[in-house]
């Protein structure tokens, strides 16, 4: 196996949303008592990314998977845990030293509305980020370039002139593509990049997705709540719930027989276009909030199988003989 | 089974600052009692504005141009505000899409209940409102209603207010309920409890259902018969089943090879070329001709109408024989 | 909610003696209160000397201490011009003033609220647009032309009412009222409408904005789809919404209210603390200049505390789980 | 494309040809400007020029009056000067005042509401508690304390040398919280969207996101705010000249003016004070309505109060 591109180790984010110091102090019992708010959104996650490969992170809304790509690509510091890029640690590097990783890691949004700046022509979008990091070019050698990113997303050149408001969002999206193709990443991180758009123009974003990585051997961490869209194009998936990542596997392997009861929940609810009534697994209960994370395995309050042990202690990602990684109690005891 | 709702040829346009723009352009369906009605469409096909304007309630500057829209014998199109109104949250419930911005923030779960039970049976008593509120929440399996009655909004979930919006609209025994993209805002895991409720509940209470959203799949698992909508017009219709299983007009069939479960894992998916045109720039002809991959001559001039396509379903393709178009 | 008060009223603390500060700077830097114990007739080294028994000599903290100390006890110093403790005299002018700012919030209040909703549910209404179209004329208007156009018309042209004062006042334990009498009413009219010209525009405009954005929300639409009556989805459903924004407006324009009370009162020549203040500029009078600072700035900030808890209250977020 | 070409496409001009009220106000606001820019060519006296006042002529009324002369169009004041001349050069002052203090305060909030908005933490809530003090305080008491204080430590005499650049200092301080507040809301705003994370992800630093990316995007309500506030600051110098805290009677502004006249008007001169009064509320008119205009098409979220 070739050295992986992007390593991640035991990374925590925990968000203060305390405010400031008066907004700390608390009452109760008689006592005036100083809390702090701690949004617990990613917790100890563990995983590695080859060149090349489609690792996808799914999960419902408030687990923390966005928060996971927004902290690789350093747009948030980590609380503790490492980030490895080809071996080199890239957490916590000031802005100097983070510039050549800058080149190597894009990333693509949801909204193909608000990731475009409304007051910058495509031109600037594309053109300000390219000169930035290759102050060496001259005017035609970024026009050159600009022209060649927008044919490669399916674009036209002559789009640059333009500013967003007159585009509609699956050109958006192209445009958003290009300006993370321009700077030649080896890694992008996609964060929902297809689910603010329409069903046709869908296929049309994850079609061109698929076209880039081939031609150009990128690396896609690909975050998304739609089951169907991360099985088709991914190699390796991920879920989270509540900020750990409960199950870790080979895309074929996880879709064909999920272990982890959080997994085949998930799995149960995607409605099927053909199949009629559904045999969707009930959760009971609701999530709770990542700012009081359950004790022990966080997803014991809802599990069927829950037992003391899920309850007392937190279970950490072993290894299956199939290859994939689950972080539960029953599964590890043979129980599930 | 007896016919409980009728759109017929139905218009609507805004009225914009540039001039009028059509919004839905002849859109017709039937509903008998207690079935459920898929309104499938991208966005800006005019499904969720054909969806308002069954209870008049079109945000402005739209309006109604032509067409109607009977229920039970009325035509809503053109009965007065007022008995709009007796009707509206009474036989007719809606359930939006948002579930976080549909409740008002500052009065309590009760008084939103019991508003609309006051609304439309002014002698009813404070205590018998109170009573049905109950009910109709543990109809939706809200936990310890009594002590969630008391509480705001704010309180709860975005899985739980859903449901608690359609406790609502359960309170006045609707003959139909128009929900519109009611879990496009929620996780799956929510959405399917949310969809499952709303069949259990349609069937225990013979409630007709529309259900407006651009989720094929979705629509597959909840309704009997669906209605294809593209640029403001019914392009197809059929049982569900068989829709999903034979699509007969080629925006649809696009539509389902486009989905990813369509094709092999890692494959190119079969995806429409372009996009919907804007309600400012439908092509002449078919709507759709600009991406269809079966396009003929006269798909750029003439608008088909609604045809039995190959398995029977209801298409607007010039692939099939006019003659026989659907009249109403 | 209660987590909430006490974060507001601590607040409201550090406020208040931020102001203290600013007062006790302003009563280092101007005036010499040595010239007005002993008169310029005096040696320096009897100077001195005094200095150092009033502790002038003391480290700027110290002084500041004992400035806050005096300040806890209600001492704020003595008028140089009334020679007499500035807190009587301020206690004395303050019902003048705070009578104005009462009956010109109650003509803000009464009118502006149905103007406003009138304006904001008829919005093509001739009446609205009369509101929209009167309402810029009349926040473009200073409040002392209102006042001294009111004046020569009313008074010296027409002579229904009177151009000064407050006319008869009746004493009611130690509050001087104006309100009791038909002569105090007239008195009070016009100077109430002055101190209100601006701010009832403004409100009038600033309701009508609120609940027009009010009025698109989905929560409106859905309370139409429920089938609710106009009333019904007007006053409880839209009104209750568009009182939040308009109460944490309404105790900051209570701030610039009273600061328009210093340009009525001088106008009108109405013995209240704006007069007063003006008087105290003139005559240099530094004590009872840091002592108007310090009152005013404890009813702004107790006006803003209350505004505040008074908006947890209708607000159920806040009210319930105590975050802002 | 030419700027001028994407002006004329776009839809503040297309709002603008249909807007009657607009296009009046703005012409009577320039005019107003022209006529103080040329204030020394356009008036018939210099009121400034103590020969050119004769105390002889005080008081006289509009020439439409009983006893009005054609040589002074809009009568003199108490004091024997030109109305209309005196008022063109208060209108000067005003426009001056006004427009400096706006300057300032604009500089000052735009920074603080760019900066502590991006950044947040301590410096944020720093000079948002500064804000809430000086606001809960209203603008128009800072101003009047500011100038009274100041007025009392250097004296009546001095202060009238240093009366323009010091109200220029003390409108744009009292009102700085306006700026910064509806600016830092505005970045808030932004600084959610996903371009300015892709300006991140694309390595910039901090200060080029903030100006480059951030700024042009919190202009439209800079601007809304901006023609409203220099209504706020040519009323605020008006009363600050009202009330004797302001511009001295030998270089009046239109709010001094009025207040010189106030007393006369029991004497039946009514024209020392309506006539700066109607000017001030023209000026202060045709901005408020060119700014409410600008809001309508903007439609910016401003800070309120």
């Amino acid at each position: 196996m070739s050295d992986p591109l992007l390593t991640v180790k035991n990374l925590y984010k925990h968000f203060d949303i305390s405010g400031g110091f008066l907004d700390q102090i608390g009452f109760s019992g008689g006592k005036f008592t100083r809390t702090r708010t701690l949004v617990k959104a990613v917790n100890n996650i563990s995983f590695e990314l080859k060149a090349g490969e489609t690792f996808s992170v799914v999960g419902e809304s408030g687990c923390g998977k966005s928060t996971l790509g927004r902290t690789i690509m350093g747009l948030y510091p980590p609380n503790s845990g490492e980030i490895l890029y080809r071996g080199d640690r890239i957490d916590g590097l000031d802005h100097q030293r983070m510039l050549p990783y800058r080149k190597k890691m894009q990333m693509v949004f949801q909204d193909p509305y608000a990731s475009l700046n409304p007051r910058k022509t495509i031109r600037q979008a594309l053109g300000d980020p390219l000169c930035y990091h290759n102050p060496q070019l001259n005017d035609g050698e970024v026009k050159d370039r600009i022209d060649e990113v927008m044919l490669q997303v399916g674009g036209d050149p002559q789009w640059i002139s333009r500013m967003p408001h007159e585009f509609s969002g699956g050109q958006r999206q192209r445009i958003s593509i290009a300006r993370a193709l321009i700077v030649d990443p080896e890694f992008v991180v996609a964060d929902e990049p297809i689910s603010a758009l329409d069903v046709s123009i869908q296929a049309q974003i994850l079609n061109l997705m698929m076209d880039l990585q081939q031609q150009y051997n990128l690396a896609y961490l690909f975050v998304a709540h739609d089951l169907s869209v991360v099985e088709h194009l991914s190699d390796r998936v991920g879920v989270m719930y509540l900020g750990t990542m409960c199950e870790l596997s080979e895309t074929g392997i996880l879709f064909e027989r999920p272990r982890h009861p959080y997994t085949q929940a998930l799995m149960s609810a995607i409605p099927k276009l053909t199949g009629g009534a559904s045999d969707h697994m009930r959760l009971k209960g609701e999530v709770p909030t990542p700012i009081n994370l359950p004790s022990g395995c966080v997803f014991h309050g809802r599990c069927p199988h829950v037992n003391q042990r899920c309850i007392d202690e937190i279970p950490q990602l072993c290894t299956l003989n199939d290859g994939r990684q689950v972080a539960c109690h029953g599964v590890e005891e043979g129980r599930i | 089974m007896k016919k409980l709702l009728e759109v017929k040829d139905l218009v609507i346009k805004f009225a914009l600052r540039t001039g009028e723009v059509t919004a839905t352009n002849g859109v017709s369906f039937t509903l008998k009692k207690g079935e459920r009605l898929g309104l499938v469409g991208e966005s800006g096909a005019g499904k969720s504005v054909t969806g308002f304007s069954i209870i008049n309630l079109i945000s402005k500057p739209g309006y109604i141009a032509a067409g109607k829209v009977d229920f039970l014998g009325e035509d809503l199109a053109k009965i007065g505000d007022e008995k709009m109104r007796s009707i509206r949250g009474n036989r007719i419930s809606m359930i939006f899409q948002d579930p976080m911005m549909t409740l008002n923030p500052v009065l309590t779960i009760g008084t939103q209940m019991t508003e609309t039970l006051h609304q439309h049976n002014p002698q009813m008593g404070k205590e018998e409102a109170r009573n049905i509120a109950l009910d109709k929440l543990r109809k939706v399996y809200i936990p310890s209603p009594e002590k969630r009655l008391d509480q705001y909004p704010h309180e709860f979930s975005g899985g739980m207010r859903q449901r608690i919006i359609i406790a609502i609209a359960l309170l006045t025994d609707p003959e139909l309920i128009i929900a519109d993209e009611p879990t496009t805002a929620l996780d799956v895991t929510i959405q399917a409890e949310i969809m499952e409720l709303l069949i259990e509940l349609c069937e225990t209470e013979d409630m007709g259902l529309i259900l407006i959203t651009h989720d094929l799949a979705v629509v597959g698992q909840v309704t009997q018969n669906i209605a294809v909508m593209y640029a403001g017009s019914v392009v197809e219709k059929g049982p569900t089943a068989q829709v999903i299983a034979e699509p007969q007009h080629p925006y649809t069939q696009g539509l389902i090879a486009a989905l990813p479960q369509s094709s092999r894992h890692g494959e190119r998916l079969n995806q429409i070329p372009g996009m919907m045109p804007t309600l400012k720039d439908i092509p002449p002809g078919c709507a759709f001709n600009p991406r269809c991959n079966q396009v003929m001559d006269i798909c750029k001039t003439e608008t088909p109408g609604l045809r039995p396509g190959k398995n029977g379903n209801l298409a607007a393709c010039h692939l099939y024989p006019p003659g026989q178009e659907e009249q109403g | 909610m209660i987590a909430f008060m006490i974060r507001r009223i601590i607040q409201a603390l550090i406020v208040i003696i931020i102001i203290s500060i600013i007062g006790f700077a302003i009563k280092q830097s101007v005036g010499d209160p040595l010239r007005e114990l002993l008169g310029i007739s005096v040696s320096a080294e009897e100077r001195e000397e005094f200095r150092e028994k009033l502790g002038l000599n003391d480290p700027w903290y110290i002084q500041y201490g004992r400035f806050l100390g005096d300040a806890a006890r209600g001492d704020l110093g003595t008028s140089m011009f009334y020679k007499r403790p500035a807190t009587e005299v301020i206690l004395e002018k303050a019902p003048a003033t705070l009578e104005l700012v009462f009956v010109s919030s109650l003509i803000i209040i009464l009118l502006s609220v149905p103007l406003g909703i009138f304006s904001a549910i008829k919005p093509n209404a001739l009446f609205s647009r009369f509101l929209m179209g009167g309402s810029i004329v009349g926040v473009s208007i200073p409040v002392f032309l209102t006042a001294i156009m009111m004046v020569y018309i009313f008074s010296i042209k027409l002579g229904w009412l009177p151009s000064y004062g407050r006319g008869e006042v009746v004493m009611v334990g130690g509050w001087g009222t104006g309100l009791l009498t038909l002569d105090g009413w007239k008195h009070i009219l016009m100077p109430s409408v002055a101190l209100s010209s601006i701010m009832l525009p403004l409100f009038i405009r600033l309701i009508r904005s609120e609940m027009m954005e009010v009025l698109e929300a989905e929560y409106i639409k859905y309370a139409w789809a429920k089938g609710l009556a106009h009333k019904r989805v007007w006053f409880v459903h839209a009104f209750k919404n568009t009182l939040l924004p308009v109460i944490t407006v309404g105790g900051v324009q209570l701030g610039v209210t009273i600061a328009f009370t210093i340009l009525t009162e001088t106008v009108f020549q109405w013995q209240g603390l704006g007069f007063m203040f003006m008087e105290a500029v003139e005559r240099s009078d530094a004590p009872l200049l840091v002592a108007y600072l310090m009152f005013v700035g404890i009813v702004m900030v107790g006006v803003n505390t209350i505004v505040d808890m008074i908006y947890g209250l209708v607000n159920p977020t806040i009210r319930i789980a105590g975050v802002k | 494309m030419s700027t001028h070409g994407k002006f004329k496409d776009s839809f503040l001009w297309y709002s603008f040809k249909r807007d009657k009220i607009a296009i009046a106000s703005l012409l009577v606001l320039v005019v107003l400007i022209f006529i103080s820019v040329f204030a020394p060519l356009i008036a018939p006296y210099n009121p400034y020029d103590p020969e050119m006042i004769d105390i002889m002529n005080s008081e006289i009324p509009p020439v439409w009056e009983d006893g009005g002369e054609k040589a002074f169009l809009l009568g003199t004041d108490s004091q024997g000067r030109d109305m209309l001349s005196t008022m063109i050069y208060g209108m000067r002052i005003s426009i001056i005042i006004g427009l400096g203090a706006v300057a300032l305060q604009a500089v000052l909030g735009v920074l603080i509401g760019l900066f502590a908005g991006y950044h947040g933490g301590r410096l944020d809530a720093f000079f948002m508690r500064a804000a809430d003090v000086q606001l809960s305080f209203s603008y128009l008491m800072v101003a009047i304390f500011m100038s009274a204080i100041l007025q009392a430590i250097v004296g009546v005499a001095r202060f009238g040398e240093i009366a323009v650049p010091f109200l220029i200092l003390v409108i744009g301080f009292s009102q700085w919280p306006q700026y910064a507040r509806t600016v830092r809301g505005s970045v808030l705003a932004e600084r959610k969207k996903e371009y300015v994370e892709a300006a991140r992800v694309a390595g910039f630093t901090s200060a080029r996101i903030i100006l480059k990316q951030i700024f042009p995007n919190t202009l439209s309500p800079i601007l809304v705010l901006s023609t409203i506030q220099v209504a706020n600051a040519v009323m605020s110098e008006a009363a600050l000249s009202f009330l004797g805290l302001g511009m001295p009677i030998d270089r009046p502004s239109l709010g001094s003016l009025i207040n010189s006249g106030f007393e006369y008007i029991f004497s039946g001169a009514w024209w020392i004070t309506a006539l700066p009064g109607l000017l001030l509320v023209i000026l202060v008119l045709s901005i408020n309505m060119l700014g409410d205009f600008l809001r309508d098409v903007f439609n910016p979220k401003l800070y309120k109060g």
